[in-house]
């Protein structure tokens, strides 16, 4: 079966995200009451596997091996309902 | 003495780096990312470049790749003498050959600028660098700003594993002397045989082109005093 | 389908049919409408570019093929050209700017040269949306040529209201190749592959040509943004280097980049220029997205693609290549005796039949007035008297703070300057220096274009836009082997916009021809022109020379105090 | 009042994602069943407003005008509950 993940992957807290903080002044700039705009990935993908906990499972491992770096990124793992 | 460079899909300063080598006279072999087996040689150098054109997170993609296993491999029963350069460095992090990882640069923007560099320790194997000896040597990438795992940065100065800061042509390490926001303004660290560095020692091979203190890193690193 | 839909006129239709024999079906229609766009057919300049000079001791090759060639030594030859990608940069700067670099590289490539430098030279507008513009252009331009492995070695900005809706991104390559080296689009034989490698087909760009880049902006336009195209300079470097590799083998017939106007405009000028015919199965085209019409395949403008042409026994060799460098590749048609394209599927194999010689070959021309390059030199217009000027600290202050006087080092910091170890003289110089590894001589390389002068005197300033490349290289003792112009402009069915472009024309001409440097390519970019208002005739011009001593430039500025300075000229 | 949100932001799915492309290609060389991964952002940010709706009507007014590139994304915005 195929199923759709999706795997969002953000920056440690106490990691710096430059993308974020000149983000963050522009949206001000714009007239905006914004703060603390952090900017990480959100990645969708098909995988094929026997039910959603096996889906789940090949998820993490891919995210803790590829999809997210743990000297500087947290992730979640989720399974998109058809 | 054969050195091999590695080419992952991608890779652009692999030619630059095998001609550096060319002009100092030693063998450079180049490596296909496919191979599974290192064919027999001395050093390895993983090269400058957009390896999967930075897609991801620059280096992740190619640190999955068939021959990482190899040059894990050697590393951890032959010690062999490992080089990152630029995107080299960030492979080799991101797969955790050498601690910590690279960031995009604190200003968002790819930069290339010479930049002055203090060795700070002398990793092991390099002849003919000391403490205090400044670099001159340019810089070219989009997220290179070295981070650590808080708590972990005075480890590293402890076990003498910083190599290089970005200083002042005098020095001095300071903020102002930052280019893209890296910790302490590391540019290169070690780990064993293994080191890594953002700046591009085969782009300053001849003082036409700028410095020849990428010259004397390679020779320092191949293990031969600089005349 | 109309023939309006497809952007072509009343008359281009008749004459379509008159040469035809017939009335063409909705895909050939389709077909014209792009390959005789002002993009493709250059149907409003050809005749004003008709006018430059293109020989000269140096030439390899002269315009018409994907790039200029000329010699730098016996061994060692250098392809340029210069590329405009405007609109695509307006409507989104990032993609549009890096697609703009990828395409003039593949132009370099489809030539058998290896690219070895970029130089870009950009306009903007002056108000606020104009600096956002400029920061994403600069992404854009570096994130392809950093990415692919060219370095940008020199170029140029500058700024005025009327590139606020209209910037300009024009985008030079060099490459260097073996002297021995004949590769070009000119030598398809019969029997041979049509080979497409690269990204798989989508619906990227469709319309791109004929109807983006071919009329003016305006409330109306917003319906036919096509969807944008996406650089990869990942697959564009595995391109090049597989295409450079395939060429070296000697086996390929010819190549062909796909660049506006996609399969159509590669497979037309191919076929169109080898004398000989094609027919291509549709169904072979490997698709991104399902349920794609004849339509959408033949004008889709996927980056990073190239059509290469192999005999069958061949094929093999050069398959190997493409898997080396992991590229998708498939054959997707044959090449004729018969010089007709046949376009097709299996089931229904010839759903457009067209002779290339009309299709590529027949596009109506602008006529130009006879005395037209005379009435270019005297269009001389009134300028304001000149008012002295004393030197007050507003004023001063003005000029210093216009963007003009603005360091230029955050542009080109973002850029690669020094990647292939060849830049001796990088952008903080005024031209670039590259050492030649194969060689003792060197390039010296210069872009510049003053829109500002031009559009107070056309034909002086297109004269000037070539003087001042030629004085750049002279300052370098440099012997200038070429030249490469992109001519950027508003509507040319406009009469005061088509006086301006016969004067400019006039000008360069003059020049050049004045100087004894030929122009071996271009590129002509109209139409760039909102709600009426078009820019400044913008001739960005390019120029290559070789340098005796490349190791050791002439410094450019005094090298002490109590030197003398000599002045040289009137 | 602080809320907390979430902007998403996708290609539209006529846009090529090289970098989705290339990580398919690789997490399927690792030996996973993967296909069609696409990579999107996942902006997080802290905006002041009077209550939820406002909150969420300036989310999507910056997802229009900054955080999502009309031409080629799409975004969703949502409130974070406490
Ligand atoms: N768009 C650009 N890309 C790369 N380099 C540029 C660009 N614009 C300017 N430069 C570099 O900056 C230098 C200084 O720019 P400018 O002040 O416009 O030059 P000049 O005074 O020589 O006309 C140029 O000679 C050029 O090498």
């Amino acid at each position: 079966m195929t199923f759709d993940l999706i795997v969002n992957v953000a920056w440690k807290e106490e990691i710096l995200d430059p993308a974020g903080q000149s983000t963050t002044k522009v949206l001000q700039q714009m007239g905006y009451a914004v703060d603390n705009v952090r900017i990480g990935k959100q990645i969708r993908l098909q995988v094929e596997a026997q039910d959603q906990d096996r889906a789940l499972e090949a998820g993490r491992e891919m995210a803790k091996r590829l999809l997210a770096n743990p000297v500087m990124e947290t992730y979640t793992v989720q399974v998109v309902e058809a | 003495m054969r050195v091999g460079v590695i080419s992952f899909p991608g890779s652009n300063c692999d030619d630059d780096t095998l001609n550096a080598l060319a002009a100092l006279g030693v063998e450079g072999v180049p490596l296909w990312y496919q191979q599974t087996e290192l064919p027999p040689v001395d050093r390895l150098i993983l090269p400058g470049g957009f390896s999967y054109g930075d897609y991801l997170r620059s280096g992740a993609l190619a640190a999955q790749a068939p021959i990482m296993a190899s040059v894990e491999q050697a590393i951890a029963t032959q010690a062999m003498p490992v080089l990152g350069i630029c995107n080299g460095f960030q492979i080799l992090c991101e797969r955790g050959l050498l601690p910590g990882a690279l960031r995009p640069n604190v200003s968002g923007e790819f930069l290339c600028t010479w930049e002055t560099l203090r060795v700070v320790s002398v990793p092991q194997g390099f002849v003919g660098l000391k403490t205090g000896d400044l670099l001159r040597m340019p810089i070219a990438h989009h997220e290179g700003a070295f981070a650590v795992e808080p708590g972990f940065l005075s480890t590293l100065f402890d076990q003498g594993q910083v190599f290089l800061q970005y200083s002042d042509p005098d020095g001095q390490v300071h903020a102002l002397t930052n280019p893209n926001g890296s910790v302490a303004n590391i540019a290169g660290i070690s780990q064993g045989s293994v080191t890594g560095l953002m700046p591009h020692p085969e782009r300053a091979m001849a003082q036409y082109l700028g410095s020849v203190d990428g010259r004397r890193f390679l020779k320092a690193w191949l293990g031969e005093e600089d005349q | 389908m109309t023939y309006e839909e497809v952007g072509l006129t009343a008359e281009e239709f008749t004459h379509i049919c008159d040469q035809m024999g017939r009335v063409p079906n909705d895909l050939e229609l389709g077909l014209f409408g792009v390959l005789w766009s002002e993009h493709c057919s250059y149907k409003s300049s050809k005749n004003l570019l008709a006018w430059l000079p293109h020989d000269g001791p140096a030439v390899v090759q002269g315009p018409g093929e994907n790039a200029g060639v000329v010699q730098l030594d016996d061994k060692v030859h250098v392809a340029f050209k210069v590329e405009s990608h405007n609109h695509p940069s307006y409507v989104e700067p990032v993609q549009g700017a890096a697609t703009g670099v990828g395409g003039i590289l593949r132009d370099i490539v489809a030539m058998g040269a290896r690219p070895v430098a970029l130089a870009d030279s950009l306009r903007f507008g002056t108000d606020d949306p104009s600096q956002h513009l400029q920061h994403a252009v600069v992404e854009g331009v570096g994130a392809y040529g950093n990415a692919i492995g060219i370095p940008t070695v020199t170029g140029e900005v500058g700024y005025g209201a009327v590139y606020d809706k209209n910037p300009l991104v024009n985008v030079m390559a060099v490459g260097l190749l073996p002297a021995q080296r004949k590769i070009s689009a000119r030598g398809a034989r019969p029997g041979s592959y049509l080979l497409l490698v690269g990204q798989p087909t989508g619906r990227d760009g469709i319309h791109g040509a004929s109807l983006l880049a071919s009329q003016d902006f305006g409330e109306g336009t917003e319906h036919m943004r096509p969807t944008v195209q996406v650089g990869d300079p990942f697959m564009g470097k595995l391109l090049m280097e597989a295409t450079l590799a395939a060429v070296e083998t000697g086996l390929l017939d010819a190549v062909q980049d796909l660049g506006a106007a996609g399969l159509t405009s590669a497979i037309a000028e191919l076929v169109y220029r080898s004398q000989v015919g094609a027919q291509v199965w549709l169904d072979d085209v490997p698709c991104r997205e399902p349920h794609m019409t004849p339509y959408e395949i033949m004008l889709s403008e996927t980056q990073e693609r190239m059509l290469l042409i192999v005999a069958p026994h061949h094929l093999e060799a050069i398959e190997a290549i493409m898997n080396h460098w992991e590229l998708p590749h498939r054959v997707i048609g044959e090449v004729t005796e018969e010089p007709l394209l046949v376009i097709g599927t299996r089931d229904n194999p010839r759903q457009a039949v067209l002779p290339p010689e009309i299709l590529a070959g027949a596009c109506p021309l602008k006529p130009v007035p006879a005395n037209g390059r005379d009435k270019g030199r005297q269009l001389v217009p009134s300028m304001p008297a000149f008012k002295p000027l004393t030197l007050e600290r507003e004023w001063g202050l003005n000029v210093l703070g216009a963007p003009e006087c603005k360091s230029r080092a955050p542009i080109y910091q973002r850029y690669d300057s020094m990647i292939l170890t060849n830049t001796v003289w990088g952008p903080d110089h005024p031209l670039a220096v590259l050492r030649v590894k194969d060689s003792t001589a060197g390039l010296a390389i210069a872009v510049r274009g003053p829109g500002r002068y031009a559009a107070l005197d056309p034909y002086s300033g297109g004269m000037a836009a070539v003087a001042r490349v030629i004085s750049l290289l002279a300052t370098q003792g440099a012997q200038p082997l070429g030249l490469t112009d992109g001519i950027n402009a508003g509507n040319p069915d406009r009469e005061d916009v088509f006086q301006d472009l016969m004067a400019l024309l006039a000008g360069i001409a003059d020049a050049s021809q004045a100087l004894g440097v030929p122009v071996t390519g271009g590129n002509v970019s109209l139409h760039n022109e909102t709600s009426g208002h078009p820019i400044w005739p913008t001739a960005v011009i390019g120029a290559v020379g070789r340098h005796s001593c490349p190791l050791e430039p002439v410094p450019d500025a005094p090298m002490a105090a109590g030197m003398d300075i000599l002045w040289v000229g009137p």
